[in-house]
């Protein structure tokens, strides 16, 4: 059937230019730097601070969301696709916390 | 499909009457009603569930009634002119979205304040108890006084009684209706709940249960509490403490004693004598007379186990003695595996034991969980064949030539229905 | 069994609705329509199955000390009654409406994915049988729906009973999830021209919030059950006593899942409700927009406040606090929805069809359901009423004065659309009221044996403790749901085969599945329509009815520029092929994929009932086969 | 799942445009998007139970403490093990190997840039600059796949030294909820590179191109990284952080 050629064009219109083989693979350094300074850190008296599960955290955090955003394209993609990512995800760390309070592994203040 | 019969106001009128019915009850007709306020955690229970209850039902007849009056008022009429297509009102509904919250406030206050003063740490003093969840039976620990008991708990009134709550198996719960909400046992984990009853329930007797499925026979898990007043408590502590029986000499010419006055209604049972902590008499126990109907089991025996009541007469204690402790009698009597009687031979503690402790039995009323009056009769029947009795039960069918669905099988070994007679015998001077 | 047998003579007699037929023809569909009718057949089945369960432990239960079940079958009993209501016939029942329904309401041709449609009822099928069938042996799964840890392992629950169930869930989950992917990217991806979600059916609304619900939730439970099923067959220690398991850890993960069940239950009857009320109030819904923002908000709610199942296990003040107070909120978006259902009728014409009475009983009776949910939503209170046969009330008054009477009221509905054809109404009636009067019959008087003290899940009790009149009452009700069912069964198979004499919109509605034939074509729609208003068959019809709502935007614009037609009610039935719409060909590939992978499941059972050869080589045998199976389908055309 | 999924999709040639879509998407993009958000909360469930069960072990080898076979004497150090009464015959070391696994993770890092570049093959296939070897998809698809097969070599071996060291899936809490958990990852893996072999040998046999082999290739991309950011959530939690 004809279809309506218009509502796909405006959809593909939503879609931004992907990133670059350059940017891919700043992208690639920038994983590498991030997990080394994460391996570095555990073999420094760093470890024993109470900021190392913070730190390591953030780290691990900017990771996922360098691959997610950048080789998922989730940045450039539409955004049913962030919603439904983000939308989960939340979910899942919403559920990850609760159960880290409700076990007393996790403090509140 | 364009009839319009009217709904019937029947049903509703059948559930107003059953409520009714329920605002007429007494303790009486409903022994384990959860309307009480026996203590102070039930007391606060319903202080909240009268604010939620009230509130609820506000809502509930409201709205009820909005739905029946639109269901009549608007009840469609042939060739009636299409109704005004509505569709919504921002006012409207803001004021119901709203409105909930202010049914809500007057829950949530109490709420949070009695769920905090309740799980705060008990009182100190408290009466430290322990309970352990079996599959299917309760232990109660007094570790202040050195008691350990089964199934039937005494607590005195007026003083607070501070639970530890622990199971050896699966999760269980603890509930006793009409003194207190229930909490759970949880394998590997310790909860705790206290409670102080009234003085004015001196001498009184509850049902309690298991409230959390715990397998075959989760239904047969019950217990009874007694609030009985702090003198008689002591004094029913001060003999629950000592050994039934004393040093074993002193046993055998006790169980001889017994066994010559059989069956001989409760009196001073123990003989006194150079014990290591001489005992006067058998302390409190709660008065046989006193049981409420509810509290009394009347389960009914399995037909498939038979037994001739007249056997018990000639039971002897002393037989009865020597068959379960002499160790070449492990096998077909092997009681002691499975349960302490303190001052006899101990092949497991407490705290491995798989069944009660039956240095007292004989004190209380109930058996197998709270399902048997503890009778000759009954006794008689559950040791001849407990897993019959009581579907599940990790106790063992004893009778000779008896089926145990355990084994699978016919007992080969096992006490003649002359022995069990005689096992009881001794089992009943264990007061 | 009854469960698998009962339908497939039917299909045989029934003229298909989309023109084929033949017992081949229903092995192979790939049609939505009729994946939603094997859907509604089957779980019919099953409620059967499930019915005679109840039937059963309200007999044991009628008098104190009750003989007619040994405590091992009571038990059995018990836990297939709610594993059944649950996972095989109320989910499945609200999956028949997603399949018929959401692509018909939508304006689309078929979902998104037709074979892991096909795919995800046999597993279903398969699934249900693999679950149902040991209680026919007295091997079936014995430690409640929720079936708390420690008990399963195979400490206290040696034996093969429990390995059913774990395995079953698992099957079931993958049922579910296969489905809920597929509808959320129907949704999603296949809304006819003018379509926006600012204009989608109620019903598909609340299916939408739905099928999150089940993709977020069932990894919970999967993985919970995954543990378990490694405890029992492969010696891990996740719930092992000895090794310091934490029992709780099951509770949460389940209860994450089983909350939110909750919602997955009655959400969708939600929506049928509202597609319902406003037909036979001949008034459009009220306040369309809080309804749908209300139903969301109830399935976010509902994945935060799950341990409120769990007041008794000792928490701590703060997080019972916590998840109480989340529980009572979520009373709020319930509320709003009753009272818009009222403010629905408010002012109409209200006609009492069997489907509406349906519809008006569940508002009545959810609300009672509602109303003892937040008794207990109060930490203090709720150790009162947890495990006690309070809860039993509440719960059916949810599940069964919400879930079910919404759905009976929903396949009277529909009946017509499916099949062309009308239920009787005063069949119907006489089952409205046995329903009615039996399910308050049984339910209510349990809200006083529970506060009363009668524990739940018990076998049996002893005499004297106040609660045999409760007891009674209970029993004689199920008698008079037992009548009411049968009603039903005679209607529904009577009317099957009954005059085929239903018109595209016999009710005056104003949604797209009225505006095509009933039943509806293969393709459901000859040409696809464009949608102008949340009422696209009034707009033709009675536009005088939709005036108030906005007509105009860019997308119906811009559709209306390319497609140069408006929505019209469609008469069209010639074949797919004479029109030349491409439809995807028929296949068995899904049910052997789907048997083959619960052939795999079940070989696990091996482990405990042969050897470990005898489970490897099986294993190793069925993966070989579903292998072949997915890659058969993977590699021949859909259409 | 992920398999019925892409079920539909190799029906392949049969032209999605001739139906009509709200969104101009691919049904199957939507559906794999929709599984990982499903997958969140698989492997959520999942690292919440090896975090509830850290430290709850009754008994040894611990994931970074020094033991003891013989009692539950746990210690920063084997020194301060055996200060504390353990024979030096019985000492337990930590058993996680941090120098090994940053190793595999760098290598399953690296192959998430292999398999962005695979699917700029494809996208490319044909274009001028992406003729040559090592911008094509044959080559990068090739490289994830062995780079996803090293990865696994890794956890064989991390797994094969676990248990010379005496930890199974039953000897304790951590034994199970670790091995559960990286275990199902490394299913997930391995699932992923026989997914990344079976486009490779579509790719040798008829090439990879256009738009409906870009989504192909896309998908397994999606399902690739997925696996990829899972993993480093558990080498930061489970590996780094004790």
């Amino acid at each position: 059937m004809s279809d309506s050629a218009a509502i796909v064009d405006r959809a593909h219109a939503d879609h931004k230019a992907h990133p670059t083989w350059k940017q891919y693979k700043w992208v690639a350094l920038w994983l590498t730097v991030i997990t080394a300074v994460e391996v570095w850190v555990y073999y420094t008296p760093f470890r024993e601070s109470p900021l190392f599960a913070p730190t390591l955290l953030a780290m691990s955090a900017a990771k996922f969301a360098i691959v997610v955003m950048f080789y998922m394209h989730l940045k450039y993609d539409h955004w049913v696709f962030r919603r439904l990512f983000v939308g989960s995800l939340v979910a899942a760390m919403g559920i990850l916390m609760a159960l880290l309070f409700l076990f007393s592994k996790l403090k509140i203040g | 499909m364009n009839r319009t019969p009217t709904l019937r106001l029947g049903p509703t009128l059948m559930l107003v009457g059953a409520m009714l019915a329920l605002a007429a009850c007494s303790t009486q007709t409903y022994p384990n009603s959860t309307f009480t306020s026996h203590t102070d955690l039930n007391a606060d229970i319903n202080a909240v569930w009268n604010r939620v209850f009230v509130l609820g039902m506000a809502v509930f007849v409201i709205v009820e009634l909005l739905l029946f009056y639109v269901i009549v008022r608007y009840r469609g009429k042939p060739g009636a002119p299409m109704p005004k297509q509505v569709h919504g009102n921002h006012t409207i509904e803001m004021i119901w979205t709203a409105s909930p919250i202010l049914i809500l406030i007057p829950i949530i206050v109490p709420t949070v304040k009695t769920t905090f003063k309740t799980q705060a740490p008990a009182a100190a003093g408290s009466l430290q108890v322990e309970v352990y969840g079996h599959q299917w039976w309760w232990e109660f620990r007094y570790p202040e006084l050195g008691i350990v008991t089964a199934n039937e708990l005494y607590i005195p009134t007026g003083k607070t009684v501070n639970f530890t709550l622990q199971t050896r198996d699966v999760v269980h719960s603890f509930w006793t209706p009409r003194l207190a909400g229930k909490r759970d046992l949880i394998t590997n984990k310790v909860n705790h709940m206290w409670y102080t009853p009234d003085p004015a329930l001196a001498e009184d007797v509850f049902n309690g249960f298991c409230a959390e499925y715990c397998g075959t026979s989760h239904a047969n898990m019950r217990f009874r509490v007694y609030t009985v007043s702090q003198q008689d408590f002591d004094s029913w502590a001060r003999h629950q403490k000592t050994e039934a029986i004393g040093s074993p000499a002193l046993a055998a010419a006790r169980v001889a004693a017994d066994s010559a006055a059989r069956r001989a209604p409760a009196r001073a049972s123990v003989i006194p004598a150079a014990a290591p902590a001489p005992v006067e008499d058998a302390g409190y126990v709660f008065p046989a007379g006193k049981m409420g109907a509810h509290t009394v089991p009347k389960t009914p025996m399995p037909a498939s186990v038979k037994f001739d009541d007249a056997l018990l007469a000639q039971g002897d204690a002393a037989r009865g003695r020597t068959l379960i402790t002499t160790p070449a009698n492990l096998g077909k009597a092997g009681c002691l595996t499975c349960h302490v009687i303190k001052g006899e031979q101990a092949y497991v503690n407490d705290d491995v034991a798989r069944g009660p402790n039956l240095t007292h039995v004989a004190s209380r009323h109930t058996i197998a969980g709270g399902i048997y009056p503890l009778d000759p009769s009954h006794l008689a029947h559950w040791i001849k064949n407990a897993q019959v009795m009581k579907p599940g039960t990790s106790m063992n069918t004893f009778g000779l030539g008896e089926y145990s669905p355990l084994l699978k099988g016919k007992v080969t070994v096992g006490l003649t229905d002359a022995e069990i007679a005689d096992v009881v015998a001794y089992l009943l001077t264990l007061k | 069994m009854a469960s698998s047998a009962a339908p497939a003579p039917a299909f045989a007699a029934a003229p298909a609705a989309t023109g084929q037929s033949g017992l081949w023809s229903w092995l192979t569909t790939v049609d939505h329509k009729r994946i939603g009718m094997l859907y509604l057949w089957t779980s019919l089945a099953f409620l059967f199955v499930g019915g005679t369960e109840a039937f059963i432990l309200r007999l044991q239960l009628a008098h104190p000390n009750g003989q007619v079940v040994s405590a091992e079958v009571y038990n059995q009993l018990f836990t297939m009654h709610g594993t059944t209501m649950i996972f095989l016939v109320v989910m499945p029942l609200s999956a028949a409406f997603f399949n018929f329904l959401i692509p018909l309401q939508i304006g689309a041709r078929d979902v998104a994915f037709p074979r892991l449609n096909a795919f995800s009822y046999w597993v279903y099928l398969f699934g249900g049988i693999f679950i149902t069938l040991p209680v026919f042996f007295n091997v079936a799964p014995d430690a409640g729906w929720f079936g708390y840890a420690p008990l399963t392992t195979n400490q206290f629950s040696p034996g093969i009973h429990i390995d059913f169930w774990v395995l079953g869930l698992q099957i079931l989950g993958v049922s579910s999830l296969a489905a809920a992917v597929n509808f959320i990217t129907t949704i999603i991806h296949m809304r006819a021209p003018g379509m926006s979600m600012a204009r989608m059916p109620m019903f598909t609304w609340m299916s939408f919030v739905v099928q999150f619900m089940l993709v977020l939730a069932f990894p919970a439970i999967t993985i919970a059950l995954f543990f378990l099923q490694f405890d029992r067959f492969f010696g891990t220690q996740f719930y092992e006593l000895a090794a310091g398991a934490d029992p709780l850890l099951w509770q949460h993960l389940f209860w994450i899942f089983g909350h939110p069940e909750v919602y997955i239950l009655v959400l969708p009857t939600f929506g049928l409700v509202s597609e319902i009320t406003p037909t036979f109030s001949e008034k459009p819904l009220f306040g369309y927009n809080v309804m749908v923002f209300s139903g969301i908000l109830i399935g976010f709610l509902g994945f935060g406040v799950w341990a409120h199942h769990m007041f008794a296990v000792g928490m701590g003040a703060t997080a019972d606090t916590i998840f109480g107070i989340g529980t009572m909120l979520i009373g709020i978006p319930t509320g709003i929805k009753i009272f818009n259902w009222i403010a629905t009728m408010w002012g109409g014409n209200l006609r009492f069809t069997v489907a509406m009475k349906f519809a008006i009983a569940f508002v009545a009776l959810f609300l009672i359901g509602g109303v003892s949910g937040v008794m207990h939503a109060s930490p203090p209170t709720d150790l009162q009423q947890t495990d006690t046969y309070f809860i039993v009330a509440h719960f059916h008054y949810v599940l069964f004065g919400g879930s079910v009477m919404g759905i009976m009221g929903g396949i009277y509905h529909y009946f017509p659309k499916m099949t062309g054809r009308f239920l009787s109404e005063k069949l119907g009636n006489w089952h409205f009221w046995m329903f009615f009067i039996g399910m308050n019959l049984t339910f209510f008087p349990m809200h006083f044996s529970g506060m009363l003290g009668m524990p739940r899940r018990v076998y049996t009790y002893d005499a004297g403790q106040g609660w045999d009149t409760f007891n009674l009452i209970s029993t004689i009700g199920v008698v008079f749901q037992g009548i009411g069912l049968f009603v039903f069964a005679y209607n529904f198979l009577k009317s099957w085969k009954g005059e085929k004499n239903a018109p595209g919109d016999p009710w005056s509605a104003g949604t797209l599945e009225w505006s095509i034939p009933s039943p509806p074509p293969e393709y459901n729609f000859a040409q696809l329509p464009i949608v102008t208003s949340r009422y696209p068959l009034w707009d033709i019809k009675h536009p005088e009815r939709t005036a108030e709502l906005r007509h105009s935007d860019p997308d119906t614009a811009v559709v209306a520029e390319a497609h140069g037609v408006p929505m019209l009610e469609q008469t069209e039935t010639r074949t797919a092929k004479a029109l030349g719409i491409p439809m995807p060909f028929p296949t068995i590939k899904p049910l052997f994929a789907a048997l083959f992978m619960v052939m795999l499941f079940a070989s696990l059972i091996f482990l405990h009932t042969a050897s470990l050869q005898v489970a490897v080589v099986s294993m190793i045998g069925t993966t070989l086969l579903f292998i072949g199976a997915v890659y058969s389908w993977l590699t021949s055309p859909l259409e | 799942m992920a398999t019925a999924a892409i079920a539909e999709s190799s029906a392949a040639p049969h032209g999605e445009h001739t139906h009509y879509t709200t969104t101009g998407l691919e049904n199957r993009k939507i559906a794999m998007w929709t599984l990982i958000g499903s997958e969140c909360m698989i492997f959520a469930s999942l690292i919440s139970t090896y975090l509830v069960y850290k430290g709850r072990s009754k008994v040894g080898p611990w994931p970074h403490d020094w033991g003891c076979k013989t009692s539950a004497i746990v210690g920063k150090t084997a020194a301060a093990v055996q200060a504390a009464g353990c024979a030096a015959a019985d000492v337990m070391k930590p058993v996680l190997d941090i120098p090994i696994t940053s190793q595999s993770t760098f290598v399953l890092l690296m192959s998430s840039l292999a398999m962005v570049l695979a699917l700029e093959g494809v996208e490319n296939h044909g274009k001028p600059g992406y003729d040559r070897w090592y911008k094509g998809s044959r080559f990068w698809l090739a490289m994830t796949a062995l780079m996803g097969a090293a990865f696994l070599g890794y956890q064989a071996y991390e797994f094969t030294s676990f248990v010379h060291e005496g930890l199974t899936i039953r000897t304790n809490l951590f034994g199970s909820s670790f091995f559960t958990l990286t275990g199902f990852h490394g299913t997930h893996v391995a699932v992923g590179v026989l997914w990344l072999v079976s486009l490779l040998a579509i790719d040798m046999k008829r090439g990879l191109k256009g738009a409906t082999d870009v989504l192909l290739v896309d998908i397994a991309a999606l399902y690739w990284h997925f696996v990829d950011v899972v993993w480093i959530a558990i080498f930061t939690l489970i590996y780094l952080i004790q």
